[in-house]
């Protein structure tokens, strides 16, 4: 389990490191040298060669990479070309806007689609499965975009219930909790869909397997097969499902944060891209990246603590 | 006069992305329900540089000229008339040789003691130093020294008579004073952070992308202010401004005038629109540098073939008059009524001559609502006339930032500066050695060098303006020119408050005031 | 004795008979119907449209919908219907390239990583793992600008990004059937890799990777929306569904018209295309229900 | 027998959907006696007993009956009754082992959940589990507490359900055929097990199997069924000794381990009852001794290194698994040679490494006088055009999405022998394996598994081949099958002449094939010599372990714990 673990989280890591080094090469292949990105229109070729080499960007490209590699590894990710701040501040400010939104998300989808999807698959072919079934298939279709922009029109600019624009950081928990409603419920109800019919489908495939009939056969009572037999085998999937969807959430939540101007990783990314602002969309890219492989590799890890043939079949 | 075209570049920064500009209301969010003694302004970006040698965006230009003193500045209200700021009196009688006396008592913040006429000496003549490459050298061209004749007393030689200097410059932005002293303790060199300033506020935090707070200064003798706070938020994108103004986030911003009906007709709760001239020049240029683009008979063509008033029409739902030049009505050598009007046959047959049939050429702009709307038009016009244009909507970074590859790459450009009461500003760009730095257009005329000269010593204001017609005239002809307005914008501001503003609506904070 | 169904032979005639099946199930219907109407409209757009998408026709702008334009008008007075029946064009082009081109090369990645030479196994994925670890969207965002918008771009992203996610099925499914008796079996006989792969092994696991690959094309529609939305996608005087919720996002203050007409025929082909997938799957291959 | 049956069912009818599973089927059952339940599959044997306490899928339906227990009617009874009897005082073991328990807890635990209902403290719940898994002789029981399901063998875990069920004493045990997935020997100590177990707990046991043996050696009573009906039953000596029913006696009949005589044409379901079987030995000049041997293993050595989870150069330790060691063995003309083993003995490895599919690490092997050589492509190719394989799941080793007919000429298609008719070659093939021509265009999910194991021996004899090695043939095959397939393998190498290399674990099946034994145990030759000199005077004890267990001789049990 441990080894697994190790071996898992190493794999994390190494996929981490190639993810920002390809990435590194590609930005640095975007029209148009940083140098007078950072200097704007006032670049004089002298301040420009200046510029470069304090960024390293003569070097050889191997070199440049391993040494934005090291500075990451300090938790140097540079600095912001626009507001010539360290870019790890940005991050500090936006990162965590991010990860509420998509814990806040997560939180909704699991909450809402276990429960339905096991119900369902309890209740399998009644009224309420179907209508499960539907309305499922019917969320998952719908683009966030699309969500946030009606939510936005609907309840926040329309109906005023909640606030249009922003994550309320300065303002405590209450107004942060009011502030992410809406966000949340744009990028996690496709996932309610997604995950209950997930559980629907892999509860109907556990509960009719041999050990829930023996487990029965010794006559324990149904709840007790349900939750600690069956469901438990039956949101492994789920959670895998989950540790992938991470990153599908995040395409969601960059136009969440646009549509809600919420401050995030997306809406940093966006900007910064579009300035060429490089060491702030590749730290944002790269905390993005991070945040994905950390759940994907906690979702492994977590399934071979459910299912430990996870373990062989995992990889 | 880059910094202006860099001032324009932030202000279409302003409009860069909706993501950045909406994104950018985020802050606001973050003061709902702050006290009422906070006001809250919406500006384009996070500023740059507040060194008044390498000013940039619209936003350096805000707190520059909010935070440091000059001799003189424009004051807030609906005409162009300037006041005097630190300067207890100004000598102009002389243009060549400029007396002043300052206001004794300024003090400056962080303890750097009081403004002095050294302060000016050093203000103005550093920019003449190689070593700090000013980015504004070009406006000092003229002065050869300050000269200290007393604590607050000195005289500013020029090395010929000019009254550009004064309206252009010593008054304008890069006119700004900082103390020698704390400039000297930073080494001379400070980027974003200001050192000592003067004024009613002074900087207080500073959140990248989330907000700039400006607080009280303690040190502030002059006449009382009615906000204790002021806290600016950068978002790009004016719908985007429209939006947060609307859900009550800001209590000052500028919008498109295009939303300008829309705005009257279903105004946000509590909400005074005033709609406002700019002098910003917004102007399609055409670089003669480009092969595609070097016979005349071509450049005229698409002056021709390209229907303005349509494209002032869609972007600002007509409240934009279509420009005669870089100089905005009103103001001296403002030419009248000798728009270009749109002739395709003519357009065609030149093409024709100059054998250009099937021409496709690219357009760059700065990818935004406003310029998008624009660019798609000119498209279709050209198209009319058997050109085929290609959008090159880029982000600001791109747009703006010019290495040699773009510099010879360079086809037609939209591209809005900002302007400045005096119009030899703007035109002092279009010579030779400007080219590949700001004269996109590769306009290169020794008359027009001569004209400039002229301009730059005559003191009457009639004659100059005359000048000024011949100089638009010229570039106009020369057909890399295609002045498209000066573009008009809606202000939009709490009716709790008065918003004291430029003619062209560039917040004077100290001037904001509490509707009683 | 749980009763599991098998994958039905893939007989000629089996067609006719699926294709009732499928109709049988009412997700199914509505989904063949929506997708049919979605595929005429896209195709016909030319005979269809009132007029000319990229007409500009400033002094009509903003317009709300009315008997002269059904859908209303944007900024400039183009006529919203004309645009989102084009927009129904780039749209399903850009679905159905990306899909067939992820499909192709995923599938040739994935069988060369589980049934290839073993050293190349690894690299394959490590490589499919590193650009899985890229959140689609920002990825598009980083990449966007440097290759230029456009539809190239979006169709390049769309398939890089998504290849991994067809390779690595493809691959568990080959490794899953090269561990099978007949395979072995097929190698006893001397059978050469490439045969078994080819006439064998990819009639069993193509199946279900199309299946799921049908069920990627709405995926694939909303990120073509998204990225045009972006201003990373499709490029004016092209019309995409995305620019249209742009424009409407943009003068929603002046009117909600625009967002509707845009997000409408996004909606209807999302679902649409997801319902048929659905559908299908549940038809041919019930199998695939717990995987994703 | 004064008291009242502990069980008794009456006029017990299920159906799947439509199509009737069971008929009507009425029996009883006395305390402490073990009853079987017999019949081929898709007879309905599973079905009836699960049924019995409504444990049945959703699929199927109870439509009339009675089960009195002790005087209750379990299929009326409220489900929370019902339940507090299940586990207690009737008890499951299921076939599977693999499958019957959780993956996701550990073996304790599920124990732990059985005695829930128990008034006794976790801690004494938890040491009675211990004791109970020390009652089935599992050794270590007290670690093996906490380990999971997949980290046990198979025996193991038939173990762990075996103590589930008995460790509460219940009146009732139904066993559903809980011995067929285990190999012969471990068949036997289970069966032991259990035996010694009822004895100890008197409680009634029914169980149910497609093994005749395995009820003569256990049973009192027995019931016969096919097609859902009980068509028999009786105590066992009787209905053994002179069954009413012809369907009991051709099973009986057809069983290879009741022929004591070896013959070369096992009776099948189809040939008349009236007849004796008939002993058949085939021409005596079969084997050709004297000849060079078609098949020749020398000193054969095969090693597996199973990787740990940690690679090499972080201190992993791949283990080494020696497979085959040190195996000679040889095939003559004409000759039948079978190689006995069970799982893990390593006799596919050997099979497999003839063609070339895994690498030998010392020693040779030799077909028809070339030398296998992973190596060299020619020589491989040229030894799979003389040999042929047969896999040991019938319908697994033929590709699913392929008709019979192109998988049948496939061999020669690979040894580029396009030229000739293949229609024709196709129908000779078929009919020769005794299929309907018709049979070319169908798909393998469309066969049974003795249609689906004749496909294989056509594949097999594409090629004319000098050898065949039929991995397991009758495996997993009814027992009248089983027979078929045997006669089909044997007429055939009288009439071509090839040489056969039989890989079974199944000495009944043996017995009326093999010239001569080859037996196989942890990769290592224990005996080897004619086939009728090891049955009658095996020399290695595993031997004769495997012939006992192949006639299900349990050994005589002892009263003393």
């Amino acid at each position: 389990m441990l080894v697994y673990s190790l071996k898992r989280i190493g794999l994390g890591i190494l996929v981490l490191i190639l993810a920002i080094s390809s990435l590194y090469m590609l930005i640095q292949a975007a029209p148009g040298d940083p140098a007078s990105a950072m200097l704007g229109p006032r670049a004089t070729p002298a301040l420009k060669a200046a510029i470069t080499e304090k960024l390293g960007l003569d070097q050889p490209m191997p070199v440049q990479v391993f040494n934005y590699l090291i500075s990451v590894l300090q938790g140097d990710l540079g600095t912001d070309l626009k507001s010539k701040q360290p870019v790890l501040n940005t991050l500090k400010i936006h990162l965590p806007r991010t990860l509420e939104l998509l814990g806040a998300s997560v939180l909704v989808a699991a909450l809402i689609g276990i429960p339905l999807g096991s119900i369902a698959a309890v209740r399998r072919n009644s009224l309420f499965d179907r209508a499960i079934g539907l309305l499922s298939v019917s969320v998952i279709a719908v683009p966030a975009v699309i969500i946030a922009i009606f939510g936005m029109l609907i309840f926040a600019a329309g109906l005023g219930w909640v606030p249009a624009i922003g994550a309320g950081e300065d303002e405590g928990l209450l107004s942060l909790l009011h502030h992410l409603i809406l966000p949340a419920i744009a990028v996690g109800i496709g996932w309610v869909g997604y995950i209950a019919r997930l559980v629907r489908a892999s509860m109907i495939e556990v509960l009719s397997a041999n050990y829930v009939r023996n487990a029965r056969a010794f006559g324990l009572p149904e709840r007790r097969i349900i939750y600690r037999y069956a469901l438990r085998i039956a949101v492994a999937p789920t959670i895998t499902v989950i540790g992938i969807g991470v990153g599908v959430m995040m395409g969601s939540a960059v136009f969440v944060e646009i549509v809600f101007a919420r401050p995030g990783i997306g809406k940093l990314m966006y900007e910064a891209v579009l300035l060429r602002n490089y060491p702030v969309s590749l730290g944002a890219v790269l905390a993005a990246s991070g945040v994905l492989i950390v759940a994907t590799t906690i979702s492994d890890i977590l399934n071979a603590l459910i299912d430990p043939r996870f373990m062989e079949s995992g990889e | 006069m880059f910094h202006s075209k860099i001032g324009k570049l932030s202000k279409s920064y302003q409009r860069a992305a909706r993501t950045v500009a909406v994104a950018s209301c985020v802050w606001a969010t973050g003061l709902v329900g702050a006290s009422a003694e906070t006001l809250r302004i919406a500006v384009p970006s996070d500023p740059g540089y507040l060194d008044p040698a390498y000013w940039g965006s619209t936003v350096d230009q805000f707190l520059i000229d909010n935070l440091y003193p000059r001799l003189a500045k424009y004051a807030p209200g609906d005409e162009w008339t300037i006041e005097l700021d630190a300067a207890k009196s100004v000598d102009l009688s002389d243009p060549q040789h400029i007396k002043f006396e300052l206001k004794p008592g300024i003090m400056w913040t962080g303890g750097y003691g009081e403004l002095t006429a050294e302060d000016v000496e050093f203000s103005l003549e550093r920019h003449l130093d190689p070593d700090l490459e000013s980015g504004v050298v070009t406006e000092f061209e003229l002065l050869e020294d300050v000269e200290v004749t007393g604590t607050y007393t000195g005289i500013i030689h020029l090395s010929e008579p000019s009254t550009t200097f004064w309206t252009s410059t010593l008054v304008y932005t890069s006119g700004a004073i900082i103390s020698k002293k704390a400039a000297e303790e930073a080494g001379g060199y400070f980027e974003a952070t200001p050192v000592a300033t003067t004024g009613p506020y002074k900087l207080g935090t500073f959140e990248p992308g989330n907000k700039l707070v400006l607080e009280l200064n303690p040190d502030w003798t002059g006449e009382p202010v009615d906000f204790d706070q002021i806290v600016l938020l950068p978002i790009g994108d004016e719908n985007a401004a429209e939006l947060a103004f609307a859900a009550g986030e800001i209590d000052y911003t500028r919008s498109s005038a295009g939303n300008y009906d829309t705005l009257v007709a279903n105004p946000p709760e509590g909400a005074v629109v005033k709609l406002a001239q700019t002098i910003d020049p917004l102007f399609l240029g055409i670089s003669q540098t480009n092969e595609k683009l070097s016979d005349i008979k071509v450049r005229r063509a698409i002056q021709l073939a390209l229907d303005i008033p349509t494209v002032i029409q869609a972007t600002t739902s007509g409240y934009g008059k279509q420009a005669t030049g870089f100089v905005a009505e009103g103001l001296v050598g403002h030419r009248d009524g000798e728009a270009l009007t749109r002739d395709l046959d003519k357009a065609r047959d030149l093409l024709a001559e100059a054998g250009a049939e099937g021409l496709t050429v690219r357009l760059d702009y700065v990818n935004n609502t406003e310029r998008d709307t624009a660019a798609q038009i000119m498209q279709a016009n050209l198209a009319e006339a058997g050109i085929t244009l290609e959008l090159n909507g880029q982000d600001e970074g791109t747009f703006w930032s010019l290495d040699e590859i773009r510099a010879a790459d360079l086809q037609l450009h939209l591209k809005a500066w900002t302007g400045n009461p005096d119009g030899y500003y703007t035109m002092q760009y279009f010579v030779e050695d400007q080219i590949g730095y700001w004269n996109w257009e590769g306009y290169a005329s020794d008359d027009y060098v001569a004209l400039l000269h002229e301009a730059r010593i005559t003191v009457d204001d009639t004659a100059r303006g005359e000048i000024y017609k011949k100089m638009q005239a010229m570039l106009e002809d020369s057909g890399s020119f295609v002045f498209v307005s000066q573009e008009p914008t809606v202000i939009l501001h709490r009716d709790t408050l008065e918003p004291g503003i430029l003619p062209d609506g560039r917040p004077v904070f100290h001037a904001f005031r509490k509707v009683k | 004795m749980s009763v599991t169904e098998t994958n039905p032979p893939a007989e000629r005639g089996a067609f006719l008979d699926g294709f009732l099946r499928l109709m049988s199930d009412p997700m199914g219907a509505i989904g063949v119907v929506l997708v049919t109407l979605l595929v005429l409209s896209a195709v016909f757009a030319g005979v269809l449209s009132p007029y000319d998408p990229a007409a500009i026709d400033v002094p009509s702008k903003l317009q709300a919908p009315s008997w002269e334009h059904w859908l209303g008008t944007d900024q400039l007075g183009r006529d919203v219907l004309s645009r989102a029946l084009y927009g129904g064009q780039i749209a399903l082009s850009v679905a159905l390239i990306s899909t067939a081109l992820a499909v192709g090369f995923g599938v040739i990645l994935g069988m060369i990583a589980g049934f290839g030479p073993k050293w190349l196994d690894n690299p394959i994925v490590l490589a499919f793992d590193t650009v899985r670890a890229y959140p689609v969207i920002i990825l598009a965002l980083a990449v966007g600008p440097i290759f230029g918008a456009g539809l190239n771009t979006v169709i390049g992203i769309l398939v890089v990004t998504s290849v991994p996610y067809y390779g690595r099925i493809v691959r568990t499914s080959v490794i899953a059937a090269s561990k099978a008796d007949y395979v072995e079996a097929l190698m006893a006989m001397g059978m050469s890799r490439a045969r078994i792969l080819a006439r064998h092994i990819l009639p069993n696991i193509i199946g279900p990777i199309l299946i799921l690959a049908s069920m990627d094309i709405p995926v694939f529609i909303a990120a073509e929306a998204g990225l045009s939305f972006l201003g990373v996608g499709v490029k004016p005087p092209q019309s995409s569904w995305g620019l249209i919720l742009d424009d409407g996002y943009k003068f929603i203050r002046q009117t909600y018209w625009l967002v509707i007409a845009g997000s409408v025929p996004l909606i209807t082909a999302t679902l649409g295309f997801t319902f048929l997938g659905e559908a299908l799957r549940d038809t041919f291959d019930p199998k695939l229900r717990r995987g994703v | 027998m004064a008291e009242e049956p502990l069980l008794e069912v009456h006029e017990l009818a299920v159906r799947y959907g439509s199509l009737p599973a069971v008929n009507w089927a009425s029996f009883s059952l006395e305390r402490n006696r073990v009853l079987g339940i017999v019949g081929e599959s898709g007879s309905g044997k599973s079905t009836l007993i699960w049924a019995l306490t409504r444990l049945l899928p959703d699929v199927a339906t109870i439509t009339s009956g009675s089960v009195y227990f002790e005087g209750q009617d379990l299929l009326r009874l409220p489900p929370d009754q019902l339940r507090r009897l299940r586990g207690t005082r009737i008890s499951y073991i299921s076939q599977d082992p693999m499958s019957a328990l959780t993956p996701a807890l550990p073996i304790g635990q599920q124990m732990m959940d059985v005695l829930y209902r128990e008034p006794w403290s976790q801690k004494e719940k938890w040491s009675r589990c211990i004791d109970a898994l020390d009652w089935v002789s599992l050794p270590d029981p007290a670690a093996r507490m906490k380990m999971y399901p997949y980290e046990l063998s198979g025996g193991q875990r038939q173990r762990v359900s075996i103590a589930m069920a008995l460790m509460l004493e219940p009146d009732l045990v139904i066993a559903d055929e809980p011995t067929t997935a285990l190999d012969a020997t471990l068949e036997v100590e289970i069966l032991d097990l259990l035996r010694r177990l009822q004895h100890e707990t008197e409680s009634a046991v029914i169980f149910v199997t497609h093994h005749l043996g395995v009820v003569s050696s256990l049973c009192d009573d027995v019931l016969v069924m096919n097609h859902g009906d009980i068509v028999e039953a009786g105590p066992v000596p009787e209905v053994f000794a002179n069954p009413a029913h012809d369907y009991t006696r051709m099973l009986l009949r057809c069983d290879p381990a009741r022929i004591e005589q070896p013959t070369r044409r096992l009776p099948s379901m189809a040939d008349d009852l009236a007849k004796p079987v008939k002993i058949v030995s085939g021409p005596k000049d079969r084997v050709k001794a004297d000849q060079a041997p078609v098949l020749d293993v020398a000193n054969l050595c095969v090693n597996f290194t199973k990787p740990d989870m940690l690679p090499k150069w972080l201190g992993g330790r791949p283990q080494l698994i020696r497979a085959v060691r040190d195996v000679s063995l040889s095939v003559r003309k004409g000759e039948t040679l079978a190689l006995v083993g069970e799982s893990g003995s390593g006799k596919t490895t050997i099979a497999r490494s003839v063609l070339g599919l895994v690498g030998a690490d010392s020693g040779s092997v030799t077909v028809t006088g070339r030398t296998v050589d992973r190596g060299n492509s020619q020589v491989l190719k040229s030894v799979r055009a003389c040999t042929s394989m047969m896999f040991q799941d019938p319908v697994g080793s033929l590709s699913p999405r392929v008709t019979i007919g192109e998988q049948i000429l496939e061999p020669l298609i690979v040894q580029g022998r396009r030229d000739l008719d293949r229609r024709e070659t196709l129908n000779r093939l078929l009919t020769n394996v005794g299929l309907p021509v018709s049979f070319a265009s169908r798909y393998p999910h469309q066969l049974s598994g003795g249609q689906a194991r004749r496909v294989g021996v056509a594949r097999a004899l594409a090629l004319d081949p000098e050898l065949i090695i039929a991995d397991e043939p009758t495996a997993g095959l009814d027992v009248s099958v089983q027979g078929e397939v045997l006669n089909l393998l044997n007429e055939i190498q009288e009439r071509t002449g090839v040489s056969i290399l039989i890989i079974t674990h199944n000495m009944s099946v043996v017995r009326h094939c093999a010239d001569r034994v080859v037996v196989l145990l942890k990769g290592e030759v224990v005996e080897t010599g004619p086939c009728a000199r090891i049955f009658d005077a095996p020399q290695h004890d595993y031997t004769r372990a495997l012939i006992a267990a192949s006639q299900h001789e349990l050994p005589e049990f002892s009263e003393t714990e």
